[in-house]
């Protein structure tokens, strides 16, 4: 078995699989897998009150297809291209070109069908159901905060202390609105529907408050420019604090959370499982979540894709790369640097009112400066400018977070009054500083070009400057 | 043997997967000046930084004065007597001109310092009328004089310039050379150049090195270069 | 002891001004900060330079910290991040790189937050101070006393 | 007497002073760069040349003095009152550095792309209308590719046009960003010493390229080098400085003759003729064994730094 395992590694090394045999393979792969799958494991008899019923498991087999398939291109990728040890100069260099190639085109797509899938999947493992999606959504929420920031950071090149402020300002746009404002001007009747209308509102309110930040911040750079919007961010967290009649204060304000277009999840009449005639269960609320914040960060992946394609976006790679240039380029770098901020900080105001949306509860603890720390850290950890870099970046980041509260069991062996969640921040700072001691320009270190004449070749991040501030 | 001063030996680098340099032999003998022309992008200044461990040689070797300095750290290097006056001139903007002739003193602890900032204004008047200014406010040319200066003030053993002539008026290109060449008679300095201006350099040089694409294609002393018609051809002629 | 706080301080700020302007190690440190390689080129130890300066700063940091202690009485674990914070507002403030301008950035921070609080409201006093900051940046982007950076084109 | 460039100027600077804090970069500097024509601006380093395109291109507001571009159709802009980036866009004048300053962690053709961001911006509808994919935009966008295969096809950058700009040696950056700035559609394009780092053959098809944006494109060029074998070669009128001064003003025959150029950058053995002299010396020492170190003439080109350097000094002083 082995030999042909490695037989089979060297025909594709040899061969060299290009990106659409691979595509095909995998298309193969994952018909086969689905027929393999069909009788095993999509049919399921369960009792009911003695007599035995079929059920259906579509999630699952496709969920576990999808595992299939992602396992095989990660093989492809990582196992089977890998060149022999012997003669390493020029194939090692000539192939390791070739599987970053691939990799960047069939990861990205893949983790998208990972993404779709992924509240089912979870829901086949045992006591997960509901922590698993809480997770997945707590994560997602991060990778559109960072997507968000990247706009800033990592296409632009300034460097932004305070992006938690435009997350707090979408925040309590919803809150505001939905409790007191909306109810008061159109009476009781819009609160369900608040979310749809509030949403863009808070995307459009975190903007606005971007153009203000970057007015003042447009003449300054490095360290001056960071610790102004650090600054910045303190001051909308104390506002929050301390105007009391208006933000209720430390108190925080209790929202309702999102409904389903106005049907809500709770176990009554009228609400969302009563509406479709199924069992309340209190998953759908997670679902539904998840889909949300899926969607907006979707929406913020495809714009940011989309925009970077456009003049704008150009124009702001070349404001991080050279700004003297731009200008010589009769570029408007105040107005470039603007809708940066801008659109920056509405996608910070989306996450927001969806954070507030999610809690049902909102007070300025959930805005401290270490929030854009730890974004900032996602971003930079990801590889400035890269997206796919930063959902890694989360996943880790987030991720191990998450797996320091599961690490219960250590108490066992550790001291009295020690518990390994209060070494989270420790570790995983440690983390950050041993990968970028080893990675130190992030997870992806490559650049998509934005327009090709014939061949669109990735840029090495060496080349791509980090902009000034 | 101590006749050579440095001396590499199948010196490679690469920058990340990008070799730059396949394999090269060079040698300069003590008070000596040589030289290295050739296109841009042939791996010149690779060269120059690789003798300083910056990148450092994959594989290869390079002597100094009878020692391995190829595994060296940079500073190391630098203070075994080598100075270098390198690509993009890369002064220190933000300190005065006289503060940029300090740090090129560092290496032997200022002990000569008046003795040897007052060589330097001679060769270069206009940095003294500038001394107080900060660098980064000097023209290129200025930088340019401002670099080379710098290295000398080292007092090196090996003096390795980088295009010490681009940017610069005639006028000035003819005082470097003639002060490189009265650095070399006087002092017995040795000098290894790179050079784009290949004319100057090879009517200067005892040894000669052409490079095409990281590797040597041609040796032997400048004028014999000089000579050679394909040397002419590639390098000489063309704009005339 | 306010006398002893203050004047220790200013005996801190002259050392340290000579030290960075005068030492070569300072000179050596400046080098770094502006472009290392070409530091290394010339013989300096970069990494050694660098720690030097870590040691430094945290030297500085270790007096500040004993001189809040002398003069609070009071410590906890927590409070060099506000701290911190505020130090790097001061440095920003006065125009990084420029000692006189860090201590002037310092007093001017004190002095907003302990005026602001005398005659408005306490709660209000870093906004206050940060406000301060972001309008001194606006119109003076070096800080107070950084040297404008000279465009070269 | 008026020049051939002043009758109908495209570039008129007057009375132009830049003073940094004491220090006078340029005094009261007048000349005219023609139409369609190449200037060149010749001097000794710090003689405040670059200060000159800084203040033609914006990036310095001038202490005194006017410049004006005029378009041929009359319209006038007066370059010295406005932004930096209105000028590339409104009065089209169009530059390059001294350090070469591309983009370089983006594509050539991505550089070539940026160059036209006002344009293209237009015809995004300032972004709304190139995020729902207009058509206009569309159409807009590969008229914009193919003005920079035009450019890359002109600089022979196109087999480069999906690499990083960063990545190309040096004597092709300096062809792209001369394609980059042709690609703003200037008028007027002011290119700092493009020349420098090439070697002779590199030069020679700068010439080429500079002489076909003249007469082809149709645009103004004002040039700095130090590389006289491109400013004899091409330029039409030649600007020399010291001191921020002018010190001569007229076409190449004349410059080359004149002896305030001469003393002051040009200095005394002709560059063409000396390799003639070189052939003398190489037949002698191919028959010998190469020289000791010392040996090798000296005192002939001594007095050029011994005495011909202090002069300018003594010139900065009289005319303070």
């Amino acid at each position: 078995m082995a030999a042909t395992a490695k037989d089979t590694a060297f025909k594709a090394e040899s061969r060299n699989l290009s990106p659409q045999e691979i595509a095909r393979d995998l298309i193969g792969t994952a018909i086969i897998t689905l027929l393999l799958l069909i009788p095993i494991v999509f049919y399921r008899t369960v009792m009911n009150q003695g007599t035995l019923l079929l059920q259906t498991r579509l999630p699952l087999v496709l969920g576990l297809t999808a595992a299939v398939v992602v396992g095989r291109l990660l093989l492809h990728l990582f196992v089977w291209q890998r060149a022999p040890e012997a003669g390493r100069a020029s194939t090692a260099s000539a192939t390791r070109t070739d599987w970053r190639e691939t990799v960047g085109k069939w990861i990205g797509p893949a983790m998208l069908v990972a993404a779709i899938f992924l509240p089912w999947i979870v829901q086949f493992i045992p006591g997960w159901e509901r922590r698993g999606l809480g997770i997945a959504i707590y994560i997602m929420s991060y990778i559109m905060l960072a997507w968000g920031l990247n706009i800033v950071v990592g296409l632009a090149g300034l460097l932004d202390l305070g992006y938690v402020a435009f997350y707090a300002v979408g925040a309590y746009t919803y809150a505001l609105l939905t409790t007191v404002y909306m109810p008061l001007w159109f009476g009781e009747g819009i609160v369900p529907w608040t979310f749809y209308i509030v949403l863009p509102l808070a995307g459009l309110l975190a903007a606005l408050w971007g153009v203000i930040l970057g007015f003042p911040v447009l003449r300054l750079r490095g360290d001056y420019l960071a610790i102004v919007t650090l600054a910045f961010g303190e001051i909308i967290r104390l506002v929050l604090i301390n105007w009391f009649w208006f933000t209720k204060g430390p108190q925080g304000i209790n929202v309702p959370k999102a409904t389903f277009f106005g049907l809500p999840f709770a176990d009554e009449p009228g609400s969302f499982s009563d509406f479709f005639g199924i069992p309340y269960n209190r998953l759908h609320f997670f679902f539904f979540l998840y889909y949300v914040i899926l969607g907006l960060a979707l929406l913020t992946y495809a714009m940011t894709n989309r925009l970077r394609r456009l003049p704008i976006g150009r124009a702001w790679e070349a404001l991080r790369e050279d700004e003297i240039a731009c200008r010589a380029l009769g570029i408007n770098t105040t107005s470039t640097k603007l809708t940066a901020f801008a659109i920056g900080a509405m996608f910070g105001g989306f996450s927001g009112s969806f954070f507030a949306a999610r809690q049902g509860f909102v007070s300025p603890e959930s805005f401290v400066y270490i929030e854009s720390a730890l974004i900032l850290a996602i971003v930079v950890l990801g590889g400035l400018g890269s997206q796919l870099g930063i959902v890694f970046a989360a996943i880790l980041i987030m991720g191990s977070f998450e797996l320091f509260r599961e690490l219960g069991f250590l108490q066992a062996i550790l001291p009295e009054g020690v518990e390994p969640i209060q070494f989270r921040m420790l570790c995983v700072g440690l983390g950050m500083v041993l990968m970028m001691r080893f990675r130190p320009r992030g997870l992806v270190t490559r650049r998509d070009p934005t327009v090709y004449l014939k061949e669109k070749k990735a840029v090495s991040a060496d080349l791509v400057s980090q902009g000034h501030g | 043997m101590s006749d050579i001063l440095l001396r590499g030996t199948g010196v490679e680098t690469f920058y990340g997967k990008i070799q730059a340099l396949k394999g090269i032999d060079f040698e300069v003998r003590n008070g000596e000046i040589a030289t290295l022309i050739g296109s841009n992008g042939a791996g010149k200044s690779t060269l120059m930084m690789t003798i300083f461990g910056s990148p450092r040689a994959r594989s290869g070797k390079i002597e100094f004065d009878g020692h391995d300095i190829t595994q060296l750290p940079t500073h190391d290097i630098a203070r075994r007597g080598i100075a270098q006056s390198p690509e993009g001139r890369r002064i220190f903007p933000r300190m005065t001109v006289l503060e940029n002739l300090q740090m090129g003193a560092t290496v032997n602890k200022m002990a000569f310092f008046d003795e040897d900032v007052g060589q330097v204004y001679k060769l270069f008047p206009i940095l003294e009328k500038r001394s107080m200014q900060r660098a980064g406010t000097l023209s290129g040319g200025e930088q340019q004089m401002l670099a080379i200066g710098r290295a000398l003030m080292a007092r090196p053993r090996l003096l390795l310039l980088d295009e010490p002539s681009l940017g610069l008026a005639p006028i000035i290109v003819k005082a470097i050379f003639e002060a490189i060449r009265e650095l070399n008679a006087s002092r017995g300095l040795s000098v290894f150049l790179v050079e784009q201006n290949a004319f100057h350099a090879l009517r200067l040089a005892h040894r000669a090195y052409v490079m095409v694409n990281g590797r040597i294609t041609m040796t032997g002393t400048g004028k014999e270069l000089l000579a050679k018609p394909e040397v002419r051809a590639a390098y000489l002629e063309g704009g005339h | 002891m306010q006398i002893l706080i203050i004047l220790s301080t200013i005996a801190l700020m002259v050392a340290f001004t000579l030290f960075i302007n005068r030492t070569p190690l300072g000179r050596a440190q400046r080098a770094c900060e502006q472009d290392q390689k070409m530091a290394s080129l010339l013989g300096i130890d970069v990494d050694r330079t660098i720690s030097i300066t870590f040691i430094l700063g945290a030297v500085m940091a270790a007096f500040a910290g004993l001189m809040f202690f002398m003069y609070y009485n009071v410590t906890g674990f927590s409070v060099g991040f506000l701290a911190g914070i505020k130090a790097f507002t001061a440095a920003v403030l006065g125009g990084i790189g420029s000692i006189p301008g860090a201590m002037l950035g310092g007093m001017v921070i004190g002095l907003v937050e302990v005026l602001w609080s005398a005659y408005f409201s306490v709660e209000y006093k870093d906004v206050a101070a940060f406000t301060i900051l972001i309008i001194v940046l606006i119109f003076m982007p070096q800080g107070l006393l950084g040297r404008p950076e000279v465009e070269k084109v | 007497m008026t020049a051939a460039w002043s009758h109908d100027p495209e570039l008129k600077v007057q009375h132009l002073t830049m003073r940094f804090g004491g220090l006078t970069a340029i005094g009261d500097l007048s000349f005219d760069a023609g139409r369609k024509q190449i200037t060149a601006l010749i001097g000794p380093n710090g003689a405040g040349k670059t200060t000159v395109f800084n203040c033609i291109t914006g990036f310095y507001k001038p202490t005194e003095g006017l410049i004006v571009h005029r378009h041929p159709g009359g319209q006038e802009f007066l370059l010295e009152r406005m932004d930096d980036f209105r000028i590339t866009r409104h009065s089209k004048v169009a530059r390059t550095f001294q350090n070469i300053r591309l983009f370089g962690g983006m594509t050539v053709l991505e550089n070539l792309m940026v160059a036209q961001h006002n344009v293209l911006m237009a015809a995004s509808n300032w972004t709304v209308g190139g995020l729902f994919g207009s058509p206009r935009y569309r159409h807009k966008e590969a008229e914009a590719i193919e003005r920079c295969k035009h450019w890359l096809n002109k600089t022979g950058l196109i087999d480069r046009a999906d690499d990083p700009a960063a990545d190309l040696p040096y004597g092709a950056q300096r062809r792209l960003e001369i394609a980059r700035a042709m690609c703003t559609e200037p008028r007027l394009l002011c290119l700092d010493e493009p020349a420098a780092g090439l070697n002779p053959r590199e030069s020679d098809e700068l010439n080429k390229l500079l002489l076909s944006i003249r007469d082809e494109e149709n645009v103004a060029i004002l040039l700095i080098e130090h590389d006289m074998s491109v400013v004899m070669g091409i330029s039409d009128h030649i600007v020399v400085l010291d001191y921020g001064r002018k010190i001569s003003d007229g076409t190449p025959a004349e410059i080359k003759a004149d002896p305030a150029v001469i003393r002051a950058y040009l200095g005394v053995d002709d560059e063409q003729e000396a390799p003639a002299a070189v052939q003398a010396d190489i037949a002698k020492s191919i028959a010998e064994p190469p020289p000791p170190p010392l040996t090798i003439a000296k005192n002939a080109r001594k007095p050029v730094i011994a005495k011909k350097r202090p002069e300018p000094v003594k010139h900065k002083g009289g005319r303070k």
